[in-house]
């Protein structure tokens, strides 16, 4: 067996690097759950997806831990002082992995054409956003801007703006097209094999246009549904890395203190998410701004970071989290303190109506916080009933506004403009969207500071204006914001630089290598 | 009914069974006075092993929950979900068994037809799809046990009948100008009662093994605490914390290992005639 | 000749089954809340109307349910299963992509079922009374009543963290690139955990049902004039009890098929194996009705060849069936 | 001058607990010498089979021997272990049983359970045995015994399996033969061959046979020797001849009385009654659908014409698979004819739908073989009666008083009202059967093979009631049956039938006194026991 893979190796290594002497073939197992349903990475965003597919596309720019842009197909870029023109200059030599050159009409063709009709996170921008995207030479690309958008800089990762080969998609059906299945991109890894149920491989892409990267040969997404037999699988050396979210946060602090595992909860700040419950405000008691503050002193956040997250993560104040820009910590703050919470509600006139709570389901940790959440509430006289639900009953109650309270959780993406404010602004009120204003929270002077804050080029105004929206949504609880999330990815120590940059396991394995 | 008591009370294993049970109905009956409280508020530090402290006998889960308070919770809303959904699909089987067994031709053709569909359906992912579809609710948890459990019944319902129409009691009430309901009613199905019991108290245990697996996969009630939530729940804490998955296991499976001794003895003493082949 | 024309006879009505269930499945699957279209979008993290509208005429959707029928019984009739939205791969692809694991697990634990299970019954039903009956029937009746998942679970920290003997997860060894006997080999070391966890329930549901059997049949008068003629105890047990016993038990093992194949679901989750419960699963909770529709009618062929299976062995075993037609 | 084959010394075997006699059989004493006959004859629950299993160390577990000693051979059948006792069946005695379609196991073919016989007690070569197996089926006269070596049970007919079993028993030539009521599960014909043949073999090889039965007629045939056992007690045994002619024993005077006779009393004269029901051109088939191959039918009913009329008995006589118990179901529509007129006074309700027909039932009434199966376990005696009654609106409590007088009518105790099936005997059953059927006043009764299941002595009760209930209310009788016996002392007149043709039709004296059809001959010929209980009747 050993013997085999050597061979393998050497073979491999032999015909494609022409190197001579044979090198020990590197592999990394990591754990990918749920499976995803497609790798092509204009067309899905979910999670899994996200975090594989990273490795496959590649955007224009990457973000190290700080959020700052870093080079990635693009080489360089400049910005116009009237924040209206940006250019980027692109890579060169850059191969699709189907040895076509990485063009500037690819850039266009991404972002102008395939983005704009299929990723709904991309297309408010372009719709409202861009004037115009222009190929200069086959290695320039000029986006002119309608007004001053500073979020642009940070919308360009590979999950908010993968480029997608053109001659390829030209033309045809995105959604049906066969390469679909096949993808091409230009990143560090090329997909091999998928096995259905079973793995994803990919393998290093020889012709990658960084120099010496990526180093390691091959990885093996593999498909473990359960977590406890995911955890069970790292100890028996399965598995070697396992992404935020694998194991039950209890098996954390058991698998980290393994031999030869580390544990790091970084590769998060792009997201930065909060989890929250959302909340249906259009009727009955929930509509009242008393009732929710009650109900924000009734639950005991502290207990969800401390015993059900095991410690992990942070309680939030507001809206922004703490890890991002443009936080403000003086806002109103609400303790656990169920005595001010009954009083509270009984001013809001609350006669104990059946409030429903609709859990997340993303396994048991959730389940263990709404049964908590719900405890909590009982215990001041809130008449809360849970409602489970699988994924697909989960979306369609959201974004149908078919809840009481929803938990959820949302990414920051980098910039209140994009991660934050479409919770709250009242553009965002849509059926459909689970990741919209579900709750129906409509406040002008909020939907005003959002729109003024993210077309003004100056930090500080900025800063002063979602300063001001923090304020007002902290008094008005639209959400009742229950954690910070930090998310542990836990690997073989063996493994190195693997979260180097702001999305993480997501676009790690370019520069990961393994000792 | 003495000598079914007699017969019934010389298997031992029958009669330790029928002494489980009565202890579990008995938890499930006084469950609110040993443990006033819910069962779902935290009341001491989480992941307090067994006798750890005193009053907790069998620790706390990962939230700091009272194990054994669940457990005796559990004992309720488990025996309710294993007894009603079991009369469901009694409700279901027998009368389309009957019915089948009684009027043969045709009509049998069909309904045995239609049951033979309900058993080529892989059952447990006909539950799973059927809880997940109608919302994971006591209700809908109910009425897929019930339907995917009934087939049995009404093979067995309509086996009993068929060979119940043609003893000469029932031909005889035919000749007697008895109308077809009542030869039905208070001929037949009397006679079929005691079958009907036996594979009622084996579906029983079933129904609360398949709660639990439904719960397992996230398809629970979320605000009943059954024993199958609360086993699904502590099933990946069983490294470090096994009390907390092994209790409630152990109580299912007492449970349903005590409604099965209980129903191959009921079996054998409503049966004298088969129990021969027992010394 | 006979027992072509039987078969022919059992795999026609299988057909006809199978073509009513599967239009069963799609008015039961239809009648359900949750709109595909939404849930597909709602992946992506953001969705909206015209996104919505564009997947429902994509995938047919917006017709009325009439024609929507017409089109899936259809293109079943010409063994198209449909096109997964979300996969974008054909449902029949898919599944046979995951079918061998499937067939593999449910066969398996199908036969060691049965024989561990009529073998240890035999055993308990000929000791009765003696200790080894006991210790049988204490030991199914645990393996009967305890949850699958739960032994799932254990028999992985068991065989897998503690002793290590065998892997928890997966079909095979993932880039070890066997082949050959070197790979059967790989596979069936993985299969050992999740066929044998399947496998239990079933087990102990035939060494009862075994054992009673073997008990009636123990009573019945062949058996007497068996022992009038002077045979060994053993001898009466192997040629004139068991065989005889066994025949209810291949009856049963037929009728339980359905609830094998339904119980991969649990299995295949916990042992990650890449069969079509899980795919069956994901799909649920995707809505993904194309693949559902498509699993649930592939798994229902699957329990109709369980009991074709199982007929031809009870024609096997019993002569009189046969001559019956 | 040889020792017995079979000696029985002061066997005592002992019941469970709580049983309704301490001792299956008491004290019992017998010797078989080689080559005779013995025949034990007893009622059911006489303890008569429970010899003939101690004999093959084939007990129940539950009933254990108490005393005694059973000398097959020079050994003690009760001292023996499990090898002995192995070595001993088979080839010291051979054994068959009752139940020909049981006895044989249905998955294995015939030639292998005679082969296992020898390798049992490991004799002969594999292609010896072979031999020798179909040689025995061969001598017990099997038609085509090649292919029929072959077969499975299942393709057998009752006859030849029985005839396969003495085979089997025979096979390693044992020096007695245990027969435990071999022939009361065949037909009369069927019971005739079968006889002989053991009566040949006996001759040919020398066997003693042990011959178990209830029937006196069969122990007239065969018996060299008679032992008559009554509730475990013997109570008479001696030559055949000696017991048969001249019993000692009340017991037995009462048994042998209780055997009909096969020669009709005289006729009744019933010209000028009306006919009360009539049937004509009744015919019903048969028929078993499958998907691929033939259908198979078969004729239950052919042509069939009677009328009965105010006051008589009609019997319906042959063997099983003649039609007979069709046509009487036929008659109460318990089976719809295919074809054929039904009038019962004057109405013709072979066309009546359910619910037309359901207001006449009540004139027409059966009663069933089976006392244990006949009546509701579920039910009391008193609901069982009234059910009828208050069927067609007689309110219960009225129902109730006329069903006291019913079950005194019978011969029962008016205050079994309360009491379940469960608490009689088979007899009193069958009694509480009449009373039900009586209970609606009808004017023609079916009787379905109504006294088969009993005991002679029961069987001579019940008949007696029959008539006296006949004369009473002037009842029409449709009597079915196989007893040839039966039918000579109760019917007025008879229907042969065979293969669900009517062959043979007249007065029954006539009939008995000169039967004109072959098969009518072969039947009477066949009645074990012939003439042999001409002075016994049962209205004696």
């Amino acid at each position: 067996m050993k013997l085999s893979r050597y061979a393998f190796a050497a073979a491999l290594c032999a015909a494609a690097m022409g190197f001579t002497a044979a090198k020990a073939e590197s592999v990394v197992h990591v754990v990918i759950e749920p499976e995803p349903p497609l790798l092509m990475q204009g067309l899905a965003q979910n999670a899994p997806t996200n975090t594989i597919a990273g490795n496959i596309y590649e955007g224009l720019l990457r973000y190290n831990q700080k959020l700052e842009p870093q080079p990635s197909l693009a080489k360089s870029w400049e910005i116009s002082d009237d924040g209206l023109t940006y250019v980027f200059h692109l890579q060169e030599g850059v191969k699709w992995h189907d040895g076509q050159p990485f063009t500037a009409d690819d850039v266009v063709f991404s972002l102008d054409v395939f983005l704009r009709e299929v990723h709904p996170r991309w297309r408010p921008i372009t719709d409202n956003q861009i004037a115009s995207v222009e190929a200069v030479d086959p290695l320039t690309v000029r986006i002119v801007l309608k007004q001053p958008f500073g979020p642009l800089m940070t919308a360009l990762e590979v999950a908010s703006a993968p480029m997608i080969p053109k001659h390829i998609y030209e033309g045809t059906d995105f959604r049906t097209n066969p390469a679909n299945n096949t993808p091409i991109g230009t990143g560090p890894y090329k997909l091999q094999e998928w096995k259905k149920g079973s793995y994803i491989h990919l393998v290093r892409n020889t012709d990658y246009w960084l120099a010496g990267h990526p180093k390691i040969d091959e990885i093996y997404w593999q498909v473990i549904p359960d977590a406890a037999a995911r955890a069970v699988a790292f100890e028996t050396g399965t598995i070697d890395v396992l992404p935020a979210g694998s194991v039950d946060v209890y098996d954390v602090a058991r698998l980290s203190a393994l031999e030869g595992a580390c544990m790091t909860t970084g590769g998060w700040e792009m997201a930065s998410p909060i989890a929250w419950i959302a909340v249906n405000l259009r009727e009955g008691p929930l509509s009242d701004k008393t009732f929710r503050q009650g109900l924000m002193h009734a639950i005991d956040r502290n207990f969800g970071q401390e015993v059900v997250w095991n410690g992990l993560g942070r309680v939030p104040t507001g809206p922004i989290a703490s890890t991002t820009r443009f936080y403000d910590p003086a806002v109103n703050i609400y303790d656990f303190d169920p005595d001010k919470a009954r009083e509270l509600i009984a001013q809001s006139g609350y006669k104990g109506e059946t409030i429903r709570l609709l859990k997340l389901p993303y396994g048991e940790i959730w389940d263990r916080w709404a049964e908590a959440v719900r405890q909590n509430l009982l215990d001041v006289g809130v008449n809360v009933e849970l409602v489970s639900s699988d994924t697909a009953g989960w979306t369609q109650k959201t974004s149908d506004w078919d809840f009481d309270m929803t938990f959820n959780f949302l990414y920051q993406l980098g910039d209140p403009a994009i991660g934050v404010s479409r919770s709250y602004v009242s553009s965002n009120i849509a059926k459909g969207n689970p990741f919209g204003n579900v709750g129906g929270y409509s406040n002008p002077a909020v939907d005003a500071l959002f729109a003024a804050a993210s077309a003004e080029a100056d930090e500080a105004v900025r800063q002063a204006k979602y300063s001001e929206v923090q304020k007002i949504l902290t008094d008005e609880l639209p959400v009742l914001w229950l954690l910070e999330m930090e998310q542990p990815t836990i690997y073989r120590c063996d493994i190195k630089d693997l979260v180097t940059t702001a999305i993480g396991v997501n676009d790690g394995f370019r520069d990961a290598w393994r000792e | 009914m003495i000598a079914f008591l007699k017969r019934f009370s010389r298997n031992p294993a029958a009669v330790v069974g029928l002494v489980i049970l009565v202890l579990v109905v008995a938890f499930a009956i006084l469950a609110p006075l040993l443990y006033p409280n819910s069962p779902w508020k935290p009341v001491q530090r989480p992941f307090l092993a067994p006798f750890a402290q005193a009053g907790f006998p069998m620790g706390t889960d990962t939230l700091g929950r009272d194990v054994a308070a669940g457990l005796v919770h559990g004992a309720r809303v488990s025996l309710q979900i294993g007894v009603v959904s079991t009369i469901v699909a009694l409700l279901i089987g027998v009368p389309l068994g009957a019915i089948a067994g009684y009027s043969g031709g045709w009509v049998d053709d069909l309904l045995m037809r239609f049951t033979e569909f309900f058993q080529t359906i892989p059952s447990f992912a006909l539950a799973i799809v059927m809880v997940a579809i109608l919302q994971p609710q006591l209700g809908s948890i109910i009425l897929a046990i019930g339907v995917v459990s009934w087939p049995p019944v009404a093979r067995l319902v309509r086996g009993e009948v068929l060979s119940l129409r043609s003893r000469e009691y029932v031909q005889a009430a035919i000749t007697i100008g008895q109308s077809t309901p009542r030869i039905i009613f208070s001929q037949i199905l009397p006679n079929t009662i005691a079958p009907i019991i036996v594979i009622g108290s084996l579906m029983v245990g079933t129904a609360i093994l398949l709660e639990s697996s439904l719960s397992f996969l996230g398809l629970g009630d979320p605000n009943l605490m059954s024993w199958g939530y609360m086993v699904g729940a502590g099933r990946t804490r069983l490294l470090d914390s096994w009390w907390i998955s092994f209790f409630p296991g152990i109580a299912i499976f007492l449970t349903v290992l005590a409604l099965n001794l209980a129903g191959e003895g009921l079996n054998d003493a409503l049966n004298p005639r088969l129990s021969r082949g027992r010394k | 000749m006979n027992l072509i024309m039987f078969l022919l006879g059992r795999v026609a009505k299988g057909v006809v089954v199978l073509m009513a269930i599967a239009i069963l499945n799609f008015l039961l699957i239809h009648a359900a809340p949750g709109d595909p279209a939404q849930v597909m979008a709602g992946q992506g993290g953001a969705a909206d109307e015209e996104l919505l509208q564009q997947l429902r005429v994509q995938y047919g959707l917006d017709k009325p349910f009439l024609t929507q029928l017409g089109i899936y019984a259809g293109s079943y009739l010409q063994f198209d299963l449909g096109f997964s939205y979300r996969q974008q791969q054909s449902v029949l692809s898919l599944i046979m992509d995951r079918l061998p694991a499937t067939l593999l697990l449910t066969g398996s634990a199908f036969v060691i079922s049965l024989l561990v299970g009529t073998l240890m019954g035999m055993l308990a039903a000929r000791r009765q009374g003696h200790w080894s009956d006991g210790a049988i029937t204490t030991v199914s009746l645990m393996f009967y009543a305890t949850p699958l998942f739960w032994i799932a679970l254990m028999s992985q920290i068991i065989f897998s963290l503690k002793l290590g003997w065998l892997p928890n997860v997966g079909y095979e060894t993932i880039g070890a690139n066997l082949s050959g006997f070197a790979r059967m080999l790989d596979i069936g070391r993985h299969l050992i955990l999740p066929a044998m966890t399947l496998g239990l329930f079933f087990t102990a549901v035939y060494v009862r049902m075994m054992r009673a059997s073997m008990l009636q049949v123990a009573g019945s008068d062949f058996v007497k004039t068996a022992r009038a003629k002077g045979l060994s105890e053993g001898v009466i047990l192997r040629h004139h009890i068991a065989r005889n016993a066994i025949l209810p038990v291949v009856t049963l093992a037929g009728l339980q098929a359905g609830q094998l194949v339904g119980g991969a679901v649990l299995t295949e989750t916990v042992f990650a194996w890449p069969g079509i419960g899980r795919l069956m699963f994901d799909a649920l909770t995707q809505r993904d009705y194309p693949i559902l529709l498509g699993v649930f009618f592939i798994s229902s062929a699957l329990v109709i060849g369980f009991n074709i299976l199982t007929e031809l062995v009870y024609r096997i075993v019993d002569p009189r069936i046969g001559a019956q037609g | 001058m040889t020792g017995p084959v079979l000696s029985i010394e002061g066997l005592t075997l002992a019941l469970p607990p709580l049983s309704d006699r301490p001792h299956a059989v008491e004290n019992i004493t017998l010797k078989i010498a080689p080559g005779e006959t013995l025949c034990v004859v007893g009622e059911s629950g006489s303890g008569k089979s429970m010899i003939a299993h101690s004999v093959m160390g084939l007990l129940p577990q539950a009933v254990t021997p108490a005393a005694g000693q059973i000398m097959l051979n020079g050994r003690d059948v009760l001292r023996l272990d499990q090898a002995g006792l192995q070595d001993l069946r088979g080839r010291e005695a051979g054994m068959i049983f009752q139940e020909p379609m049981t006895s044989l196991n249905p998955v294995m073919r015939v030639s292998d359970q005679i082969v296992e016989t020898f390798a049992a007690h490991n004799l002969h070569s594999r292609e010896e045995r072979k031999r020798r197996a179909l040689a025995l089926l061969t001598e017990a006269g099997l038609p085509d015994p090649e292919r029929l070596a072959r077969a499975y049970p299942h393709e057998l007919s009752g006859g030849q399996r029985q005839r396969v079993m003495i085979a089997m028993a025979l096979a390693l030539e044992p020096k007695l033969l245990i027969a435990d009521e071999p022939t009361t599960a065949l037909d009369v014909t069927t019971q005739a061959q079968i006889l002989r043949l053991i009566e040949n073999l006996r001759r040919r090889h020398g066997t003693a046979v042990l011959f178990i039965t209830h029937d006196m007629g069969v122990v007239a045939e065969i018996a060299d020797r008679i032992a008559v056992l009554e509730k475990g007690v013997l109570v008479e045994e001696g030559l055949a001849s000696e017991v048969l002619g001249a019993p000692k024993h009340p017991y037995t005077q009462k048994l042998l009385a209780a055997v009909p006779s096969l020669t009709p009393p005289a006729p009744k004269n019933l010209a000028a009654a009306p006919v009360v029901f009539s049937v004509s051109d009744l015919n019903k088939t048969y028929r078993k659908r499958s998907l691929f191959g033939p259908t198979r039918e078969v004729v239950a009913a052919d042509g069939i014409t009677f009328s009965l009329r105010r006051g008589e008995t009609i019997g319906i006589v042959g063997e099983s698979g003649s039609g007979k118990s069709t046509v009487g179901r036929c008659c109460m529509r318990l089976i719809e004819p295919e074809a054929g007129s039904i009038i019962l006074g004057e109405t013709e309700i072979s066309g009546l739908g359910k619910a037309a027909l359901r207001p006449h039932r009540k004139r027409i009434q059966m009663v069933f073989q089976d006392p244990f199966a006949c009546l509701n376990p579920r039910q009391t005696i008193g609901r069982i009666i009234t059910d009828g009654p208050v069927a067609y609106g007689v309110p219960r409590s009225e129902a109730m008083v006329r069903a006291r007088e019913l079950l005194e009518l019978v011969g029962l105790s008016a205050n079994a009202i309360d009491r379940y099936p469960h608490e009689f005997s088979g007899g009193q059953r069958q009694r509480v059967g009449i009373a039900r059927a009586l209970a609606l006043e009808p004017d023609v009764l079916v009787a379905d093979e109504a006294v088969s299941a009993l005991d002679v002595s029961v069987q001579a009760q019940i008949l007696r009631l029959i008539q006296d209930i006949q004369q009473r209310l002037g009842l029409a009788i449709l009597f079915v049956t196989h007893d040839l016996r039966v039918a000579a002392q109760i019917c007025d007149r008879i229907v042969v039938m065979s293969r669900g043709r009517i062959v043979e039709e007249g007065e029954t004296a006539a009939v008995f006194a000169n039967p004109r059809h072959d098969y009518t001959r072969q039947l009477l010929g066949a009645v074990p026991g012939g003439a042999a209980f001409e002075t016994a009747s049962p209205r004696a």
